[in-house]
């Protein structure tokens, strides 16, 4: 008897942020996720099984999240979790799950804690923050021949994953490492910190930062006449908003993400539907994120079916195991395998131009 | 109506006055140790956890009800108590010896902290705290020698004579250690209102002048206050990382602290029960709007944000409903069963009241 | 006999107010003695300089010998001092016995550690608590009040409260604010009996500050009329009662 | 040159937090009461001013939608008072503050729930072009919050200080039961002074809207404007936008000059620093009782 | 035939459960003096404080000038033209003297006439005029009395209700305030409602007393003889035999109990 798997029904769970500091990101995701199991569902389900996705808020705050996982994985009995968000959140989530056996897929965070040790039971969806600073870092010193990179980030895991593969690719290099600065979610002026890695002579300055910030932060720096720089945010902000601020003050910024941007490919077939689809369930513009959820909610059901009637835990896992497809919808190849537990291997560089993204490379 | 016949003084130190409120309070204890054969883990686990944030009540309610100094820092008090019971264990101690160490190291804190904050009064205390508490967050990135800065840490098993305790393979076991502690921090801050010190910390929230004029030294008292409190809230603080099993220096973050201060003043400000019935509230409550949420909807997010909204405003309804908290409410309650018969319809009704500046101390 | 207060050529400013000028009188053991005034004369300033809430600009002020200028404010009911308030300061959200009780703060023996294990010591320490404020609660009559908040209660029982907290400290001065404003006829009777029973019975003695003239003269040896802060006129009631500068500045001519 | 840069956005940022900090001690000064729910007070401003003028709303003309925002914010704020703090009159302040914490939880609930939890831009005219002044780049936005917050400032101060209305206020809050007994209105003056500071957020927020994007989470900053109000003394209001300058400027030179890891801890540093030598701020003197 | 500006018709008036005005009545004559006498916790400052409007009743009306007010609002109240001095000097503590007054004077827009009391004020208390610029929270307990006695004043109220008006002041400054209240009553002819513990000079003033016990009036009568009153002699004027120690203890009955 696997918990969370009956006859008729499957119980996935997300521990998720809809009301805290990445609400951002948790409620389009889980928008996302909702509409693809609301069209597995009225299709009849998974082998028989509707799919009952319970999202529990966490509102970025460890003990909510841990009461969120209490009640998933003892009360509702969920089969597995899908989403769930923030790093330390999951990381501590894993200690109930482990030993459960649970599966944890696509976790909306990029730490490669995420992959870590029991690494059975875990999925992710994309690369990781890591691999996109080492892709991106690479990309626009070979492209511009940058010489000096800086960094700037808020102090906590996700700050740290990029500061810290910053610092990696850029000794890997030989580049030189020319600044670095730190900052609190709630700063909202940017000039002290731009001043300083401008003097540094920055090239290339990634950025962990809040979406709003990001946005401040390259609006400042043409503010100050600083234009011989690139900024390179991650998937953490690769957003519409952020190409679309009016007077294209984000031009020329650089994402490194693990997808290609929903609207730039508007015009094709599967992401021009996802929009419509999703203005018309939602009334809200679909973003990256509830791209990203539809994505994730879909790689769970192919796992389902090709883990046939019988649902376990290892039958999921060998489904999982087994997907090897391509997403039409983010524009990348999906492959699991015994070993390989991230779905797209692929980072994608794009960069803001005239109001969207504009996929500029992908390796 | 109960009437208590006093024959000595003795009467009125007693841990309970009469043998009904011992049966009373006897009872819910042996209820309460065994809990886990009536309930399942989902349930124990949300019981573990209120009973963990009452005790971290209790610590922030001995400081702001009793002595009546406001902390809206008091999460950086629960990140010390909880990483130095870790660090203490990492090191090789004995649980038995690691927590209370944890608790008197973060009194000390405490002390230290209160030195300077002694000076302060309501609003000035209230955002020191604040700063405090934001501070905290760094300086255990800053010190990631010690604590492992963002990537944080992961509660080690307790083992207590040789058995073995954790959160989620013996949620039973780990239950009963928290009852056992809440039940022990509770005796200790009932012993603290009974005796001089505890009648100190009245005065000095009554009126200083007059505490000072009676030989009550303000600052003492308040450090004194302010490292009891801490103290306690550096178990609860330990009892939570071992709650959650993994921490960093996101998790005890100013939102915790606020929740807290919400917590005791929606409980009922002075009062142990206070702690206790705010623990319930703040604690369960998002637990239960969810489950409610999901009888009624059926599982699926409707509105994002929707269960913290409501959470808010069921808050607003409690603090209109009764300013003097849960407490409150419990008394009138219980005082208008009493005189039953004799009970007025609108005996609570609130008569009108007004106030007068608090910058004068 | 010693004095025990002895308060020499104490001066105290507020920015341009002169509220003690070059003050000095002495209290002896076992007198009552009273401080009378208009009003701003700088009555209770004199007793907030011996409660050491504030600091003379200069002069000394000694009690029983020691320098009170070298002590804190909480260390003056360490030495026998206590005082009330003239405008009430009492503990307001809790009952008139727990209020007694923190007056016998300074008699406290016990450690924290000891009272948060509430230990056999500390059980019959509050014993020996309660037995002295019982003695004052009977003393002053304030049995009905006893476990009653003292937000509840009307101003002069109020008033009553005050005294007894003074006294639950056991003091050797007692500093009264003026005890009877407030007080009925009645009342003002019952605290000319109490405050000779405290001087008499108990040997405290007394520094009063008081406008009620009926009470003063019934009760002190010798009374203190200030004016803008500086003596007006010293001696027995009766003497200081028809001195025509105070019948002039404090008295009035209706109460000659 | 650039220590003045650093300077003329550290005084621009000041502003925003002094702006926010003006409804702090507003609310204080009136009722003694602490609105925690002040910087989502000026989140709701923000969007309640984007909702109106954004093509993607309803598209007003901003200098017809931001005096709009401002009187809706002024009569939300009274409402608020009428309907829900009136019930607390005469309770502890404990309670408001509780009260105005889980007030900001709504508040950030319906902003989510009607205008999305991600960050939006204001289309405001403030937002565009930047003044050049030898070496130095103010945006129009940062001109436009000085000299607004100067401004409001002294308005503000003159109204406490000069009219009967402003000193009535401040009676209210230091003993609300002698203002009834000479005939102040207490109830509708302190349900006036939530109106004003409604609408004082709704400034600050069209202010800083135009000054980078907001999302529903923008009310955090409320925080910060919390350690300059008490840096300058809770209660003062010309010392709310000195510890808004003072928290502004301290950032920037920070950020300047401090490593990485400690920059970001100035502001909260300061704070305690100002305290320990000053415990009721730097413009407000430590009053005793007498007794 | 005088006409009745205040009414109090069978108030009752709680403390949460506390009953502190158990149906008392009593009525003020339009340019009379009414004094309050009773011992403490009586209800005096009870009955003025619902009155005033600073409490609610629970039963029972307060009629002023022909109207109900009772469970009004207190501002509303005041504007009718009855003003509260309180028990206990309830000034402003961080406004200054002349702030205080001024609010006193928040009803009314005649500017000159205003100034015109405040000078009147000053003359009454010169010491308020030395210390005008002093925040009240700093006078002493008498400055602070004869300040918010001074406040009310700048009302220019129909009727005054006094809550021991000469709590804290000297001999000479108490002549002097029941000087000036009698020169207000009768020049200005301003009603009064005066509550006292000093009863010899309240009764002395007043035309009218009544004398409440526990929440009740239990006696009513003109000054004059109510001050001849057996009971009244004994209890509130205190004229007892002397030095008899042992009457504290075994204090005469009053004959209304
Ligand atoms: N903190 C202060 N600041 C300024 N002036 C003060 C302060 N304290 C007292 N004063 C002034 O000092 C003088 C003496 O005040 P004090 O309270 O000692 O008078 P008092 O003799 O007790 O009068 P009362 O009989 O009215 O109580 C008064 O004029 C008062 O205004
Ligand atoms: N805030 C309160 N809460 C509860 N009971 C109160 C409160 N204020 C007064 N009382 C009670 O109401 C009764 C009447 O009090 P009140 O103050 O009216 O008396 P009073 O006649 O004015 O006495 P005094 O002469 O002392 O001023 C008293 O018994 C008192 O205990
Ligand atoms: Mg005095
Ligand atoms: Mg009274």
């Amino acid at each position: 008897e696997t918990q969370g798997v009956s006859d008729d029904e499957v119980v996935i769970g997300s521990v998720n942020d809809l009301s805290g500091v990445f609400a951002a990101v948790g409620v389009p995701a889980v928008n996302g996720a909702n509409m693809k199991f609301d069209e597995v569902n009225a299709a009849g389900g998974v082998h028989g099984r509707k799919i009952r996705f319970v999202v529990e808020d966490n509102g970025y705050q460890i003990p909510r999240a841990m009461q969120g996982y209490n009640k998933l994985l003892n009360k509702d009995k969920a089969f597995a979790m899908l989403l769930s968000l923030g790093t330390p959140m999951n990381i501590a989530g894993f200690k109930l799950m482990d030993p459960k056996g649970i599966p944890n897929v696509g976790p909306l965070s990029a730490a490669r804690e995420m992959l870590a040790e029991p690494m059975d039971n875990k999925f992710t969806g994309f690369s990781s923050y890591w691999d996109q600073v080492q892709v991106g870092v690479k990309y626009l010193a070979g492209e511009f021949g940058a010489q000096e990179v800086c960094t700037m980030y808020i102090p906590s895991d996700f700050g740290k994953e990029i500061a810290d593969s910053t610092k990696d690719v850029t000794a890997a290099l030989g580049l030189t490492m020319a600044g670095e600065t730190t900052h609190k979610p709630d700063e909202l002026d940017f000039v002290g910190s731009l001043t300083k890695l401008k003097s540094a002579g920055c090239d290339v300055v990634t950025m962990a930062l809040g979406v709003r910030q990001g946005i401040t932060v390259v609006g400042t720096a043409k503010k100050l006449g600083w234009t011989d720089v690139k900024f390179m945010n991650t998937s953490a902000g690769f957003l519409e908003p952020v190409a679309m601020v009016p007077g294209g003050v984000t031009d020329g910024l650089y994402a490194a993400a693990g997808w290609v941007d929903l609207y730039s490919r508007a015009a094709d077939a599967v992401p021009g539907k996802f929009i419509a689809d999703y203005k018309a369930k939602y009334d809200q513009p679909a973003s990256g994120f509830a791209m990203l959820g539809y994505s994730a909610a879909e790689t769970l059901v192919r796992a389902l079916e090709a883990a046939g009637p019988d649902l376990t835990h290892e039958a999921f896992i060998k489904g999982m195991e087994s997907l090897d497809y391509f997403d039409e919808l983010t524009d990348a190849q999906i492959t699991y395998g015994p070993g390989d537990h991230r779905g797209a291997d692929e980072v994608t560089i794009s960069v803001v131009e005239g109001g969207g993204w504009k996929l500029v490379s992908r390796q | 109506m109960r009437i208590h016949f006093k024959t000595s003084y003795e009467h009125d130190i007693r841990l309970f006055p009469d043998w009904w409120t011992f049966f009373v309070y006897a009872t819910l204890i042996v209820v309460a140790v065994l809990l886990p054969w009536i309930m399942d883990d989902f349930y124990l686990g949300e019981v573990t956890n209120v009973l963990i944030w009452a005790i971290a009540g209790l610590g922030l309610m001995l400081l702001t009800g009793q002595t009546g100094q406001a902390s809206l820092g008091h999460a950086a008090f629960l990140a010390v108590g909880c990483y130095s019971c870790v660090i203490f264990m990492e090191q090789g101690l004995p649980f038995l010896i690691a927590f209370p160490a944890a608790g008197i190291l973060t009194g000390i804190v405490g002390t230290i902290i209160a030195i300077p904050a002694v000076r302060l009064h309501g609003i000035y205390l209230a955002i020191a705290t604040i700063a405090l508490s934001i501070l905290t967050d760094d300086l255990i990135v800053l010190m990631e020698p010690i604590t492992d800065g963002v990537s944080g840490k992961f509660a080690p098993m307790i083992t207590i004579f040789g058995i073995e305790i954790e959160r989620w393979t013996t949620p039973d076991r780990f239950y009963w250690l928290v009852l056992a502690i809440t039940i022990i921090c509770t005796l200790i801050y009932r012993n603290l209102l009974r005796s001089p010190l505890g009648r100190a910390f009245a005065a000095v929230r009554d009126s200083e002048v007059s505490a000072t004029a009676m030989g009550v030294h303000i600052a003492r008292t308040k450090a004194a206050s302010f490292g009891i409190s801490c103290g306690i809230t550096g178990l609860a603080g330990a009892l939570m990382g071992f709650y959650a099993g993994a921490f960093n220096n996101e998790t005890f973050s100013i939102v915790i602290s606020i929740t807290l201060l919400m917590m005791i003043v929606i409980g009922g400000l002075g009062s142990i029960h206070g702690a206790f019935f705010g623990a319930v509230v703040v604690a369960y409550l998002p637990q239960f709007l969810s489950i409610a949420k999901d009888a009624i909807g059926g599982g699926g997010v409707a509105i994002p944000g929707l269960e913290t909204g409501v959470f808010g405003a069921i808050l607003i309804l409690f603090i209109l409903f009764e300013p003097m908290g849960i407490y409150g409410r419990w008394m009138k309650i219980r005082i208008w069963f009493e005189l039953f018969p004799f009970a007025r319809k609108d005996m609570f009704k609130r008569q009108k009241s007004y106030l007068k500046t608090e910058r004068l101390r | 006999m010693s004095s025990l207060l002895e308060i020499k050529n104490a001066t105290l400013k507020f920015g341009g107010v002169v509220a003690v000028n070059d003050l000095s009188f002495t209290v002896e053991e076992g007198e009552v003695y009273a401080i009378v005034g208009p009003n701003g004369a700088g009555k209770s300033t004199v007793f907030n300089l011996i409660s050491r809430f504030y600091d003379p600009y200069s002069g000394s002020i000694t009690f029983d010998g020691k320098n009170l200028l070298d002590r804190n404010a909480d260390q003056v009911a360490d030495l026998g001092i206590a005082r009330t308030f003239q405008n009430i300061e009492l503990f307001d959200h809790a009952t008139v016995l727990q209020n007694l009780l923190v007056g016998r703060h300074r008699h406290r023996r016990t450690t924290m550690l000891e009272e948060m294990l509430f230990t056999p010591r500390v059980r019959r320490e509050e014993k020996r608590h309660r037995e002295a404020v019982e003695e004052v609660i009977d003393f002053l009559d304030l049995q009905p009040y006893r476990n009653k908040m003292i937000a509840g209660l009307p101003y002069g029982v109020r008033k009553v409260v005050e005294v007894g907290r003074a006294l639950a400290t056991g003091p050797r001065l007692l500093l009264l604010d003026e005890p009877a404003s407030g007080l009925s006829v009645e009342e003002t009777q019952d605290m000319r009996w109490w405050i000779d029973d405290i001087r008499k019975q108990m040997g405290i003695t007394v520094l009063m500050v008081e406008h009620d003239m009926g009470l003063v003269s019934g009760v002190s040896d010798r009374v203190l009329a200030l004016a803008d802060g500086a003596k007006l006129a010293e001696g027995t009631p009766a003497e200081v009662q028809s001195d025509p500068a105070v019948i002039e500045a404090y008295l009035g001519a209706g109460a000659a | 040159m650039e220590v003045l840069q650093l300077l003329v956005s550290g005084l621009a940022n000041g502003c925003v937090y002094g702006l926010i900090a003006l409804g702090f001690v507003l609310i204080y000064k009136a009722t003694e009461a602490v609105n925690f729910a002040q910087g989502d007070f000026m989140m709701l401003g923000a969007f309640v001013t984007l909702g109106l003028t954004n093509a993607h709303y309803m598209g007003l003309p901003f200098w017809v939608a931001a005096p709009m925002a401002i009187a809706i914010m002024a009569v939300l704020g009274y409402l608020l008072d009428f309907f829900v703090l009136r019930h607390l009159f005469g309770q502890s302040q404990t309670a408001v503050v509780i009260l105005t914490i889980a007030l900001g939880f709504v508040i950030r609930f319906i902003a989510g729930a009607i205008w999305g939890h991600e960050p939006q831009t204001l289309e405001s005219p403030l937002a565009l072009g930047d003044i050049r002044l030898g070496g130095v780049v103010l945006g129009m936005a940062d001109v436009a919050v000085i000299v607004v917050t100067v401004l409001l400032t002294i308005f503000l101060y003159q109204f406490f200080q000069r009219t009967k209305l402003g000193l009535a206020m401040q009676a209210a809050s230091q003993n609300q039961m002698a203002a009834y007994f000479m005939g102040v209105p207490v109830k509708r003056v302190q349900g006036m002074i939530w109106g004003l500071s409604g609408a004082v957020a709704a400034v600050a927020g069209i202010l800083f809207a135009s000054k980078g994007a907001i999302d529903p989470n923008a009310g955090l900053l409320g925080i910060k404007a919390f350690a300059a109000a008490v840096i300058g003394g809770f209660g003062s209001l010309p010392g709310a936008l000195a510890g808004g300058l003072i928290v502004g400027v301290i950032e920037p030179f920070a950020s300047r000059y401090l490593a990485a890891g400690y920059s970001q801890i100035a502001p909260y540093a300061l704070l305690l620093f100002v305290l320990v030598f000053r415990p009721h701020g730097l413009f407000s003197q430590v009053r005793t009782k007498k007794v | 035939m005088s006409e009745t500006v205040l009414e109090v018709k069978n108030l009752e008036s709680f403390y949460g459960p506390i009953m502190a005005i158990r149906g008392a009545s009593l009525k003020v004559e339009k340019g009379q003096v009414v004094t309050v006498l009773g011992a403490n916790g009586a209800g005096k400052s009870t009955l003025l404080k619902t009155i005033s409007g600073i409490m609610d009743p629970e039963k029972g009306q307060v009629i002023f000038e022909g109207e109900e007010i009772q469970g009004k609002e207190p501002h509303s109240i005041v504007r009718r033209g009855i003003v509260h001095v309180p028990e206990g000097r309830e000034v402003f503590p961080l406004l200054t003297v002349d702030e205080n007054l001024s609010l006193g004077a928040y009803t009314r827009n005649d500017k000159a006439e205003i100034e015109k009391d405040r000078e009147m004020v000053f003359d009454y208390f010169p010491i308020l005029k030395e210390r005008r610029g002093q925040e009240a929270g700093t006078l002493s307990g008498g400055q602070q009395q004869m300040l918010a006695i001074g406040r009310g004043l700048m009302l220019r109220p129909k009727i005054m209700l006094l809550d021991e008006p000469s709590l804290g002041l000297s001999p000479l400054l108490v002549q002097e305030i029941f000087a000036i209240l009698k020169r207000l009553n009768e020049d200005e002819g301003v009603t009064m409602m005066l509550v006292e513990q000093n009863a010899k000079v309240a009764l002395e003033l007043a035309d009218m007393g009544y004398v409440m016990e526990i929440g009740r009036i239990v006696m009513d009568g003109s000054a004059d003889r109510l001050m001849e009153s057996e009971d009244i002699k004994a209890f509130y004027l205190g004229h007892q035999e002397e030095g008899a120690r042992g009457e504290r203890r075994w204090k005469r009955k009053k004959t209304w109990r």
